[in-house]
């Protein structure tokens, strides 16, 4: 794949990502597929952030370990990210009368890097404008390295300032002073392809906020951790059109308990947060398991245990899903991998959630939840997603129903029938204790196994309908989804979630095929262990420390793999060379 | 409230579930029970048109004896439970049931968010200043210096005062009513329901079993009705027991608006939250991100 | 094994309690070793309870589904628990003009049961005595029908209420009344040995309470939640003798973060609670995991999910202890399986948490908490028992320190030097953020994960000092802990926690081995794959409806089970027969 | 205190650390950094003679800025864990940070349950109405109606007067400060140390990034400086906050017993529990059960 890479890195709050964001939009409507990865420290101020672009002409999903391109606010970016640039690559920085330290002058020399000085607080004193106006004019310094006109930004910047008349002209003056002072050789960027222009440029968080809403999910019952606050600012942030109700609840345990209770009653609604919430949340999930009531419940990962790294990205929840909440009873859980499953897969997680009356877990993580992924608009607005409730019964149904129906123990699968307060039939109650048909107090052994029973059985239904693990391959050139398990295998890699990204990043060749777990509890094993078998050699990813996933595949079929890539630093970036 | 609705004819038998009590000899919870089932036949609401929730302690045993939609939730959780279920559908009342042990002690902060929030809901608190199904611990309600389980030797936490503590939250509806009065509970509990917003009731319930300090004949002797009057003189009247206990509706604000009445998002619109979900088209929502 | 079974039922309240422990301590005094076990509904009053009392000249452990005696406090009683009556059993009720129904009499009649009517009442009425006496007036009846002499009760009877002259007089008198009032064949009961004279007998929460006691644990912070409650009562009953610190906090948040942070300041603390406070503790022992700080929670477990059957047995809360709290750290579960080791391995448990620097969680059941066990005093009174703290530095060996031994990620075993707060050293910060060696927020990958390796190193350490799981088997006719674990076997059982009682009351010859899991994670099982090569068949007895231990097993070594014998029904008698 | 103890000589460089200072420039958590240094080299204390418990927000990455023994906990929890440590080992002085965020949302019940239980520590309210941490969001303590992160429109909930809150707990010791003022804060917190008992002190903290409703000049100009007086004065002149701002130690009860003083089962024992960690003698114990 050809690709270039841009980095933008300084303090935080110094303008990375909107220098980020701004060239990013504007290389998506020139025709490229464009990648972003965020990464910052967990303070307010002065820790390092960085902002990292992957822009080609053909599908991109992950940022490689080096950049062509190294923009720089302060001047500890130079200090602690030159080596991040590739032979032959451009540093542009901003920190007047920089000397270099002799080791890094030696590593500039050895590698031909290009340094290039912006003097922006001059230049912004010569146009007397603020320092925020700075972030246009190293965009547009940007913007030329990469041999795009500044029409172009120009335009992204009308869009955005076009009522305000004396600042539109300041920027445009800002473009002109940058797109003007570098006289460099321009970065040569593959042919542009008019494909990606139609696509959208959306983090996960955002996506995942789209899909909620897309799911009929409305309302949000939350409070903010990082990696699921955004999520939670983007769908407050944009409720005067989505008309969804967000409340930032007290603490975790409100939120999830108004989830249910809003779910009970009838709607759809959900609640995010990160793995410290969701500890707190678990007394409610298992609640619902023995309500048997639906909920949807966001957990957006990043490295623990205890406050770990908060804004670093990780997969050390898994096993906490699965097996969290005490006692037993039947549950989902599955994990987004980027911006266009973070859409489609919250219908998904509702249908479940209604169609067993069972507590859904979605897995996100940091690295999905801020990254920025071009995506198919049209698969976002395809009808393949239809709402699904299950057996909640309404309208003339409601006048064949008993009481003792809801809990029914003999119910196909387990599910029972389901309706409202406020129906007008037999009412019932929704029981934490162990109960008998209609929820009331039944403590029996007879019952007791009877209704465990009962609920257990969901696990079975679900593995049924649940979709198998996507194998992704190359076939006649093209890396795809494969639905024919058949054909031979080289190297078989098991993931799940972000790791997807990099994984496909790096595929080019029928030799490696990847097997995708999106739904992880209940899990289904055989297509794993059919392809396992032919394998030569089956190599598990995983961010973190224990290889959970490979846990729960050994569990579950007794595979062992051949190779395990098991990272665990907050970072993403598996090293490809393990892999293949 | 005097025209009769489509539920007129209502009698306490539609309430009554034939599920077995299990409240001792004596317990304030009957008269709880006959309360709230006086309230809802008097207000006209068929068992299928409210929604009581239960937190878990001896009062929420209540869920085994009435008819009616019911969830009996988590211990110290029934007040988010009740307001979650209240904001998806305004058309149902919702009726939450605590104890003190869950809403002064476990579950406190949720107390504390809900006046804040002004949810409407009634919430009834079965003060019977102790952990009745446990057998007998003391909550925040119990005096300081009682002899408990898991205090043999006597509390050393201070009371806490729980009028005074919710005053403090700006209520827009605070009612203290007694297990003794049924007549005077099943008015506050209609006032309650009536009331848009959050209503505090906070009844003092004799647990003759565990509560040997304020019983039965003890709070008959000692309440008092009182009217409802503005802010100040309803605290003060509220929150000085030491001789006498007021009771009633003693404070209600009919102008405070509702959670739900003041989000900007849900103005001017006339579905609820539960008539909602379908699949929505989000396309105008894509234009940022192209 | 010859033993004879009382079972005592009536309403809660009604004193089946006080005249099951009456009789339990009678017998105990008289020579026998007696089990009781009790049963009752999760509401104050009128709920359904039962006590049952085993009793043997050898060692019982549990008991029988079938009762020699069965006791009746009320009319519910009689048709409830009169199958639970073996052949020529004798029912003893106090239901006056009681008018058996038909299929009740046929049973009656086919299995020669006897029937006394104690006309309760009336004795009370013409002694003047209170309802209470009752409760002596029935076990002294029950004490004539097994052949004890009057004296013995009398002689518990004055220990009780020797300065109360009247009253113990009106004792007497019932003692006598009753004595005097059954004219039928005594019940034959087995030859007393006076071995178990010296014995105690206790509830598994009361013997956890002195454990911890006697293991220099100076704090209990508690929030009341059945089977966990009798231990916080009886840590707050006798805590003017032990001088210890017990608290009960206003929720289980607050209960385990004063646990941890009176262990932080350097005593012992505890906590206990059952599954659903358990879920709320999760994120601190999460917190535990980072900071390194020791922890013991005791997790006793009633059957869930939600509020579940709050005063019934189950075990189905392993997994969860296993993997909730979010993220990934060190951590040891460990099941008590009755009053002796409920004793014993608190000073286990503290020992690791303290060497090692993790959060221990000792299962419990409510079957184990609130049974009653004859155990041998002496064992308690043993000095096997030693208080380690591992790396805990005081003295001179602060002069040593420096701020970077806290976490030094060399440390070996990854188990770092610990000092406490207010010593003259210098200092750290207990951190619950990624951290270096100090305690500084440190946010690069390398050091996340160097120190997620050191702590993870914990668990191989823990791997090697575990006991392993204990063979039980019958050598020279006697049933024993095996160290040896070669020779031939033909059924091997597998399980943990109180089923261990009813396995070992079962097994009666050389064919059976019983494996006991008392270290549950780390999971070690090497031993286990060994014993079932050789064996005939393989059996996992759990009391849950997935068969937990075998799901970590399976995770950890591939072994599966010939047999399964799950059972979920909050009782605990697992059918014997399905066992061999 | 005017004594020079052992420690005597103590000056700023003990209590400073090297590592980097990462709050927003004008943040007024440095200004509450140096009172607490200030009052604890004033008070003799060695940084080794001290547990400083910080919860998690913008406030709580003070832990990586001074010396000291530290132990910086979870979200919302620093109140509780402080207790334990308090309990302990009394030898050393405990004192807790903790945001409006944690502590009067989160974490509020652990607040309310202290104040109750009146442990001998001191809390340290980093009050900047907002959650500075998670960029912004409104708290409990954030004006009704104020825009916020995730409340674009504006909070529609109370805002929730912390003094009448605490006051309505019956506290021991009340005190305000504000980030502007140190060395106001600073003997307020020496007589916050000095308090047998559980000391709530509220400092109204600047946070020019996120709160710009009570900036750091509209509190200097508001605030003033009052003299401890009897619980109704100070808790009337605590609440009104409409026209001026009462600072300093606003209530002192001197006379209330701690937690651990109360206790029965701890009277009349000299040594602490970090001390009586030994194996025991259970035997007389047995007794009862033989
Ligand atoms: C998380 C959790 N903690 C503890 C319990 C045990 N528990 C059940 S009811 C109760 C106390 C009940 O007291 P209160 O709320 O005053 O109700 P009452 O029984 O007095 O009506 C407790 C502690 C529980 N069910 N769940
Ligand atoms: C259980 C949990 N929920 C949420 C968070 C995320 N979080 C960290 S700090 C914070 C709010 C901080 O606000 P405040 O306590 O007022 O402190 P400030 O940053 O304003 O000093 C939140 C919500 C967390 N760390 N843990
Ligand atoms: S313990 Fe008290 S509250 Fe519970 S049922 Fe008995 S009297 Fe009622
Ligand atoms: S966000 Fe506010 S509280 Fe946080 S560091 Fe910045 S100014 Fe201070
Ligand atoms: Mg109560
Ligand atoms: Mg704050």
């Amino acid at each position: 794949m050809s690709r270039i890479s841009i980095k933008i890195v300084g303090a935080q709050g110094q303008g990375v990502n909107s220098v980020g964001e701004m060239c990013a939009k504007g290389l998506k409507r020139a025709g490229y597929c464009v990648f972003g990865e965020r990464e910052y420290m967990s303070v307010i101020m002065n820790g390092h952030s960085s902002y990292q672009l992957e822009i080609s002409n053909e599908k991109v999903r992950s940022a490689q370990e080096k950049s062509d391109v190294l923009v720089t606010f302060n001047h500890h970016g130079i200090k602690n990210n030159l080596r991040d640039l590739i032979e032959g690559g451009v540093l542009l920085h901003q920190t007047p009368q920089w000397k270099f330290g002799e080791e890094d002058q030696k590593f500039i020399d050895a590698n031909s890097i290009k340094v290039i000085y912006l003097p922006t607080e001059e230049i912004l004193k010569k146009l007397n404008a603020k320092p925020v106006l700075g972030n246009v004019l190293i965009t547009s310094v940007v913007w030329s390295l990469i041999g795009r006109s500044s029409d172009e930004l120009k335009e992204m910047v009308r869009e955005r300032f076009g009522h305000k008349k004396d600042l539109l002209e300041l920027n445009f003056k800002c473009i002109d002073e940058g797109t003007q002072l570098i006289e460099i050789e321009k970065l040569v960027l593959p042919e542009p392809d008019d494909c990606w222009k139609s696509q959208l440029l959306i983090t996960g968080s955002q996506a995942m906020g789209l899909g909620a809403i897309h799911a009929g999910c409305r309302a949000l019952f939350g409070y903010p951790m990082t990696p699921a606050s955004p999520l939670l600012t983007f769908l407050a942030d944009i409720q005067g059109e989505s008309k969804m109700l967000v409340k930032q609840a007290e603490d975790e345990i409100t939120a999830v308990q108004m989830m249910v209770g809003a779910m009970h009653a009838g709607t759809r609604a959900m609640t995010a947060t990160s793995g410290g919430g969701y500890d707190l949340m678990t007394e409610t999930i298992s609640l619902c398991g023995i309500s048997e009531t639906p909920a949807v419940i966001v957990l957006a990962q990043r490295p623990g245990p205890g406050t770990g790294l908060p804004t670093w990205t990780a997969q050390g929840d898994l096993l906490m899903a699965v097996s969290a909440g005490h006692g037993e009873f039947p549950r989902v859980v599955m994990s987004v991998s980027d911006a266009e499953d973070s859409f489609s897969l919250m219908m998904d997680a509702f249908n479940y959630a209604e169609e067993f009356q069972i507590p859904v877990t979605v897995l996100t993580e940091k690295q999905i939840a801020e990254s920025l992924f071009t995506i198919d608009a049209l698969q976002v607005r395809g009808d393949r997603l239809q709402v699904r409730r299950g057996r909640l019964v309404d309208g003339d149904g409601l006048k064949l129903l008993r009481a003792s129906d809801r809990y029914d123990p003999d119910a196909p699968d387990g599910v029972s029938a389901r309706w409202l307060p406020g129906s007008d039939a037999p009412t019932y109650c929704a029981q934490s204790y162990e109960h008998n048909a209609d929820g009331s107090f039944d403590e029996s052994g007879e019952n007791a196994t009877a209704q465990m029973e009962k609920r257990m059985k969901k696990m079975k239904g679900l593995k049924r309908v649940l979709p198998e693990p996507e194998l992704w391959k190359v076939n006649s050139e093209k890396l795809i989804v494969n639905s024919d398990f058949s054909g031979e295998i080289d190297v078989l890699v098991v993931s799940w979630g972000s790791n997807k990204n990099v994984i496909l990043d790096s595929i080019n060749d029928e030799s490696v095929a990847y097997l995708h777990y999106t739904y992880l509890w209940p899990l289904k094993t055989e297509k794993l262990v059919e392809l396992a078998a032919k394998a030569k050699k089956t190599v598990l990813v995983e961010g973190n420390a224990q290889g959970q996933l490979g846990m729960l595949i050994k569990q579950e079929c007794g595979l062992e793999f051949d190779e395990r890539v098991l990272k665990f630093d907050g970072r993403v970036s598996v090293p490809l060379q393990l892999i293949s | 409230m005097n025209q009769p609705k489509e539920n007129a004819g209502l009698s306490m038998k539609d309430y009554n579930h034939n599920n077995l009590c299990t409240w001792c000899d004596g317990c304030g919870n009957y008269g709880i029970l006959t309360a709230i089932k006086r309230a809802l036949i008097e207000l006209e609401l068929a068992p299928h048109q409210v929604l009581i929730c239960f937190d878990v302690g001896c009062h929420g045993n209540m869920s085994d004896t009435l008819v009616g939609y019911r969830f009996h939730g988590l211990h110290g959780r029934v007040i988010s439970l009740a307001a979650g279920a209240a904001l998806a559908n305004p058309d149902v009342p919702v009726i939450a049931f605590g104890g003190d042990g869950a809403c002064f002690s476990e579950g406190v902060g949720h107390l504390v968010h809900a006046v804040r929030s002004n949810y409407n809901m009634t919430f009834i608190l079965h003060n019977n200043a102790n952990y009745g199904l446990t057998t007998g611990q003391a909550s925040a309600l119990t005096p300081h210096g009682e002899k408990m389980n898991t205090a043999p030797h006597g509390t050393v936490e201070e009371l806490l005062n729980s009028m005074d503590f919710v005053f403090s939250l700006n209520p827009s509806f605070v009612a203290r009513g007694t297990s003794g009065n049924i007549k005077q509970l099943t008015d506050i509990i209609k006032a309650g329901i009536n009331h848009q917003g959050f209503s505090y009731i906070d009844v003092l319930q004799a647990c003759p079993t565990y509560n040997k300090f304020a019983t039965h004949e003890y709070l008959l002797g000692k309440c008092y009705e009182v009217e409802t009057s503005d802010f100040e003189t309803a605290r003060k009247a509220a929150v000085d027991t030491s001789e006498k206990i007021a009771t009633g509706v003693l404070y209600q604000d009919k102008t405070r608006s509702t959670f739900l009445d003041q989000l900007e998002a849900r103005k001017g619109i006339d579905t609820r939250l539960v008539d909602e979900v379908r699949k929505v088209d989000v396309s105008a929502l894509l234009a940022k991100f192209s």
